[in-house]
């Protein structure tokens, strides 16, 4: 029935000798290198002005320079570092509110049904807008640029403990339920571990929206941070300067969701099966 | 996704506990803003008349009609074309290993940073038109569809698919019939999210020169420190972010009569 | 006194186009100390009666009774082992079993010797540290029975324990559990879509029939299992005594017909897991 | 014994030529010998830096005449000082090819658009500079765009025409290789930057509010004296805020931004032949703002200037000479 | 032409901390027409031999044919059932039912008359427009079954297909298996945890032990079936013979021996769904 050459093993997967892991490294730099070719081609046209388009070369200039030279008052690291203050206060905030809040709006019904219309409105309102309250009720405080950071931050820490909770296993409920639990019991020990998942995927959106309203939070009282020395290089037109604060941002960015996912792998590691 | 629990089930509807949450949010800010610094906080009375007038006879180069309408379209616009593009690319980044090494880090990189930062360079890519104000607001709302498409393609059951290729399922029918349906609950968490994300880019697009808008209204506002009317601005944003999700559900629910129960 | 006692009890689930009828009257008496069985075609509401008793739901109409008491709500006298063991996945297998105590208040110094007993009961030493995804699915129902078992309770409620195991895994517990039943007697509800599993552990045999769901018959099997000892030998044993085998063959035959045109209803209904 | 110094909030906006007094002051330590001890935030933009003055975030500042009058309005505000005028640097401006064929006939600019950002002073400038070259309001469409991004459309190729004051209007012209059209100057708009206090502040503490105002005013008057070391300082402050400025614009800024010392801001400020000059300026600048709708009324000059701290250091001895840098 | 041949395959899969192996050198024969049952213990690799069938995994070393050609891939010769039945959730019955025709290429004007077929047949009329999730558990198989054998495979590769559904709803299956296959008689691979199944429907029974799964034993059954006639009994009557308690306690047997020390080697692997 069966021929004997017809035995030979079946072919497992075609592809070049490098690993696939090897393959796919090089796949992102390959794509790395082609924006910055891109970028660099661009700059290299002339179809822009240098001064609205430097080239990556410049920018880096700028950056490096920047570490050593002030530019509006502070060195980029200090800028850096005011930022990340800002940035950490009005973050740790929106988390500290919003994952209780979330798991109180999964577990009591008219909690969720009083919060609602609130959350279902406010959540589209810009943290740039906040930005005249911000001054006016904090006026030089940090709580100004902490609220312009929490409402960048907040919805999304809110939304996502929300539904991690109300995704929980009845089962798991019900089991500790007749264990004995109470609610604050079953919020603690069964919501949130088993919304975890959701609720570190929720901050990690928070903190890159977070992140991103620090322009906003720095427009209020202005001395450093990496917002501010954008507006101010784009006040004077320093297009290498400011985009080499887009980059820091970006990069900074970057590590702060790269520290996240470290702590989400982490958390888990024990319990979550498959890891 | 049935309630947490019978317990906690409230004995009033969400329409009677969210209507007294919301008078007795009213009530609060009508007492607070009597007995405290009436300078910084905005008086139900100057938002009244903010709200009058405008809409009728109208702040920052137009009435309320005007800013609603320009916003509506523009955030849509924005939203769609957002939508447009994460799309594609999630499915390409979801299915294939190679794509989401080619996008993964641009977009991991460019994503933090924020819309205000890319005014300058929208109007030079784009001019003083609406091209630049939907690329600003692309770069907002793009991520989280993108991202939601991805991980909703990741998490399609593998016997799911499993079937579909032992029913000698080709590639497109699996796109079709199985990757694109199966991720679709996802996909529209994403545009959830897409969405609130084009409202919040807005009041930053229409600082590119914008005639009308709401976020126009809202910058005009803060600069007249109009508190009545950044107010009014605010609201209006609030009412046209939360119908727009409103109708999005109804779209989810037609286009998804599979599920059980819609997020 | 710790009988379970439903008398007239009905439960009526709202769905859209009206209540839906999941108990028309149902009266049953689980007497002190007896091991019942219940089995019956799916939807019949089998998990909804062991909810009723669990205080978990409330019925419609009628009482439900616990140890001369009224069920209100869930309570520690009562004990529930899952199908799907419903453990907590981010609870190592000692906090798993300590958990309904620290509930109750205890420290972890006075939960620490009754857990380590009900390892050692349940052969679980060495895994106290395990997380639950690291045990096979018997070891995780045995820590699920452990974690019901240390609070003692006079009732002990399981809605198909043993029907997310493989065949062999299957048996084992159910030696373990006529070996933990026999120990310390106590009140049992049992549900099973197993005849032979019902036949094999139960003193009585509920048969259930759906829609709306009602006890159809009810059959005796402890004057046998006390006459042939079968607590006493293995079960491979049991389940090819000619006894065992007409008991299990007559309650087939009762729940072949119980289950007749289930389909057809079905299509109006949706499934829920128990 | 020398009572201990006393505390006072001070705000203003970064790399102006008016922020400078401020800069220069703590360089030559005069808070000090005023027995002061002020602490300073800098603002990015003039709404911001006066909504926070109602938190007390701040006592005494200087800002642009469109906050400060919109400060007076909504939050009680009181002007006790001219900082500078920029009449001379506030522009309109055109690309370089085209300014001839427009200055020869201004109608060639009837529907093109003029990027500039509202409610500033660079809006002031232009709408006097526009009626001056015969053109209406809606003669042409005015783009609201914040002064950096008003220089990136503009050096794009957007808009016949920009509008922005110093330093914004320099940077449009050596960036975007503009050529002035108008300045406010030629419109007949002045346009001006003050210093301001709050209402309750100025209530409480007169003594300190004139201290600050004399220590501003020593500035004014040593600048005036030392054009070299002045300038040397503006390459020093200008940076500290982001903005770095040609010689060109320094000396620009030097020489055609005039301010004012303690005497001649008397004279700004008297109104012993009917409204002052600085009050003739801010209403018309009021005006204007109400033209926008920005505000409702024009408010009565009376009620937000006020010559009182002025005169305060005039009529002490030695708060005189410490403002006129005579000490 | 459809036998079924694993010649020496081996599957192993990384693990962190190096290769796990999930199966030993099998060599199985499963003759043109035959249906073969495999039993064994939880985790012993019986998922994985199916899908190396399927062309859905591939062997390490060894080589899977079925009817004679190497498996490269799925193909519509070999249909499978799951036990999740893994419908569409957001076909209709009828969509679901069709959709291997359409990735033929169908039409659906040529696809609608065997469809309809499949419904009859399947005893699915009426419920064509519903979704699964409307259906009962009984019913989504027999979808997943119309599925199947509406491409007419040479061969069938069923993983448990029948273990998550209620006893009855089980053994309405079988029997309709039973009658389905007796028609167009097709090589079958029946994976099951139930010794009955087993023994009830395959005319071999292939025991496998695990770690790493190797076969233990091969079962004859087939003479007994044709001798006794069990193809033309009720099932319950079958199961009272003696001949099938018999063949069945010996794989039970086998299966307990199989299955030892089964707990402690879990600790260190995640039990992997099929
Ligand atoms: N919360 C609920 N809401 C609506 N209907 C319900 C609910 N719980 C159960 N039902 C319905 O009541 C009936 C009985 O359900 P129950 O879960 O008690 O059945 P069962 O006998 O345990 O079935 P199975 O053997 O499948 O577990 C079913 O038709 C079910 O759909
Ligand atoms: N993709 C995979 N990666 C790593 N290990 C796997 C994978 N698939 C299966 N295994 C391992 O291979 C072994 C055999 O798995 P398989 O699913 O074939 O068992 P099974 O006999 O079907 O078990 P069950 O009866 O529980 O379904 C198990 O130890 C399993 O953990
Ligand atoms: O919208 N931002 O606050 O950047
Ligand atoms: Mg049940
Ligand atoms: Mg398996």
């Amino acid at each position: 029935m069966l021929a004997k050459s017809d035995l030979r093993p079946v072919r497992r997967r075609r592809g070049p000798a490098v690993g696939p892991g090897a393959r796919l490294t090089l796949l992102s730099a390959a794509s790395i290198a082609f924006a910055l070719g891109l970028w660099f081609a661009l700059a290299a046209s002339g179809l822009l002005p240098k001064m609205l388009l430097p080239s990556p070369w410049d920018v880096a200039q700028a950056l490096v320079k920047n570490i050593g030279v002030p530019f509006a008052g502070a060195t980029l690291q200090q800028h850096l570092l005011a930022s990340l203050g800002r940035f950490s206060a009005g973050f740790a905030l929106a988390v500290a509110v919003g994952v209780p809040v979330g798991l109180m709006m999964g577990w009591f019904a008219p909690f969720r049904h009083a919060f609602a219309p609130f959350f279902e409105t406010f959540r589209f309102i810009a943290p740039l807008a906040w930005v005249p309250f911000a001054a006016l009720w904090f006026g030089t405080g940090i709580g100004g640029p902490i609220l312009i950071v929490f409402s960048g931050a907040f919805a999304a820490c809110v939304i996502n403990t929300y539904r991690g909770a109300r995704m929980t296993d009845e089962r798991l409920i019900e089991a500790c339920r007749t264990l004995g639990a109470g609610n604050w019991r079953l919020i603690v020990d069964v919501l949130l571990p088993s919304a975890l998942p959701s609720i570190m995927a929720g901050i990690r959106v928070a903190a890159a929206l977070g992140w991103q309203s620090l322009i906003g939070a720095e427009l209020i009282v202005a001395s450093s941070g990496v917002g501010y020395l954008i507006v101010q290089g784009q006040g004077s037109v320093e297009t290498p300067i400011v985009m080499a604060g887009m980059a820091t941002i970006g990069f900074v960015g970057l590590l702060i969701d790269l520290g996240l996912r470290q702590i989400d792998a982490r958390i888990g590691r024990g319990w979550r099966a498959g890891a | 996704m049935a309630a947490a629990s019978p317990l906690h089930r409230s004995l009033l509807g969400a329409p009677v506990i969210g209507g007294a949450a919301v008078v007795g949010f009213l009530i609060a800010w009508w007492v607070s803003a009597k007995s405290f610094d009436p300078m910084r906080i905005p008086q139900p009375g100057d938002v009244w008349d903010a709200a009058v007038q405008l809409a009728t006879t109208g702040y920052a180069g137009g009435t309320l009609a005007q800013h609603t309408l320009q916003s509506i379209m523009l955030a849509f616009m924005g939203f769609a074309v957002a939508a447009g593009t994460a799309l594609p690319i999630g499915l390409a980044m979801g299915m294939s290993r190679s794509a989401e090494a080619v996008f993964g880090p641009i977009v991991a990189f460019i994503r933090p940073i924020p819309p205000l930062a890319w005014i300058p360079l929208a109007i030079i890519w784009f001019g003083l038109g609406d091209g630049a104000k939907i690329f600003v607001i692309w770069f907002t709302a793009f991520v989280p569809t993108l991202i939601n498409t991805f991980t909703g393609v990741r998490t399609v059951d593998p016997t799911i698919i499993a079937a579909a290729r032992v029913h000698g399922a080709g590639p497109r029918r699996m796109l079709l019939d199985v990757i694109l349906p199966g991720a679709a609950p996802l996909i529209f968490s994403g545009l959830r999210v897409s969405l609130q994300a084009s409202w919040m880019a807005l009041v930053a697009a229409e600082l590119i020169g914008a005639f009308f808008g709401l976020g126009r209204v809202l910058m005009t506002a803060a600069q007249d420190i109009f508190p009545g009317m950044i107010v009014v601005a605010m609201a209006a944003v609030a009412v046209c972010g939360a119908t727009m999700t409103w109708l999005l559900g109804v779209v989810e629910r037609r286009c998804l009569p599979w599920l059980k129960v819609t997020p | 006194m710790s009988g379970i006692a439903f008398t007239d009890v009905t439960r009526a689930f709202e769905r859209k186009g009206g209540a839906f009828q999941a108990l028309e009257p149902v009266t049953l008496h689980v007497p002190d100390g007896e091991f019942v069985a219940i089995v019956g075609p799916s939807g019949c509401g089998k998990t909804t009666l062991l909810r009723l008793a669990a205080g978990l739901d409330h019925p419609t109409t009628g009482s439900v009774m616990v140890g001369g008491r009224a069920v209100t709500g869930p309570g520690p006298d009562r004990a529930v082992v899952f199908q799907q063991f419903a453990l907590l996945p981010w609870k190592t297998v000692r906090q798993n079993i300590g958990f309904g105590l620290k509930c109750r208040g205890m420290s972890d110094a006075e939960a620490r010797p009754l857990v380590e007993r009900y390892l050692a009961t349940m052969r679980l030493e060495g895994h106290g540290d395990s997380y639950p995804h690291q045990l096979s699915g018997g070891m995780q129902q045995r820590v699920a029975i452990a974690r019901s078992f240390i609070l003692e309770p006079e009732v002990l409620l399981m809605d198909e324990p043993f029907g997310a195991l493989d065949a062999q895994t299957r048996i084992e517990m159910q030696e373990e559990l006529i070996r933990l039943t026999a120990g310390q007697r106590r009140t049992v509800l049992f549900i099973t879509h197993s005849v032979e599993e019902a036949t094999y552990l139960a003193d009585r045999v509920v048969v259930m029939a759906g829609r709306p769901g009602s006890v159809r018959e009810i059959v005796d099997v402890a004057s046998l299992r006390k006459a042939e000892r079968w607590a006493e030998r293995p079960v491979e044993e049991v389940m090819e005594l000619d006894s065992f085998i007409r008991i299990r063959t007559r309650l087939w035959r009762l729940l072949r017909s119980a289950g007749a045109h289930r389909d057809d209803a079905a299509t109006h209904t949706l499934p829920i897991a128990s | 014994a020398p009572a201990a110094a006393e505390e006072v909030k001070i705000s203003y906006q970064p790399a102006l030529y008016w922020s400078l007094p401020f800069y220069i002051a703590t360089e030559k330590g005069w808070w000090k010998e005023m027995g002061l001890e002020p602490s300073f935030s800098t603002f990015p933009a003039g709404p911001q830096q006066i909504a926070a003055a109602p938190s007390k975030s701040w006592d005494i500042g200087g800002t642009g005449s469109p906050p400060a009058v919109l400060g007076a309005v909504r939050f009680n505000l009181v002007t006790i000082a001219l900082a500078d005028d920029q009449s001379d640097t506030a522009w309109v401006a055109a690309r370089a090819k085209d300014a001839d064929a427009i200055l020869k006939d201004p109608s060639i600019l009837k529907g093109k658009e003029i990027l500039l950002t509202t409610n500033s002073t660079g809006h002031y400038t232009a709408v006097a500079c526009l009626k001056k070259m015969g053109l209406g309001p809606n003669d042409v469409r005015v783009v609201n765009l914040g002064p950096a991004q008003t220089i990136a459309a503009y050096s794009s190729g957007n808009g016949a025409l920009a509008a922005a004051w110093p330093p914004f209007s320099y940077t449009l012209q050596e960036k975007a290789d503009t050529k002035t059209l108008c300045t406010g100057r030629d419109g007949g708009a002045a346009v001006t930057a003050a210093v301001v206090v709050r209402a309750d502040f100025a209530q409480e503490h007169p003594e300190t509010v004139a201290k600050v105002l004399a220590v501003y005013l020593r500035s004014i008057a040593w600048q005036k004296k030392h054009r070299a070391e002045t300038m040397a300082y503006m390459k020093k402050f200008y940076p500290e805020g982001g903005t770095t400025l040609s010689d060109h614009f320094i000396e620009m800024d030097y020489d055609k931004r005039p301010i004012y010392t303690l005497e001649e801001q008397l004279k700004l400020f008297d109104r012993s032949k009917g409204p002052s000059t600085m009050d003739q300026w801010h209403t018309d600048l009021a005006d204007y703002l109400r033209s926008t709708g920005t505000l409702q009324k024009t408010p009565e000059a009376k009620d937000y200037i006020t010559d009182k701290f002025l005169k305060m250091i005039a009529d002490d001895p030695k708060l005189r000479a410490f403002a006129m840098d005579q000490g």
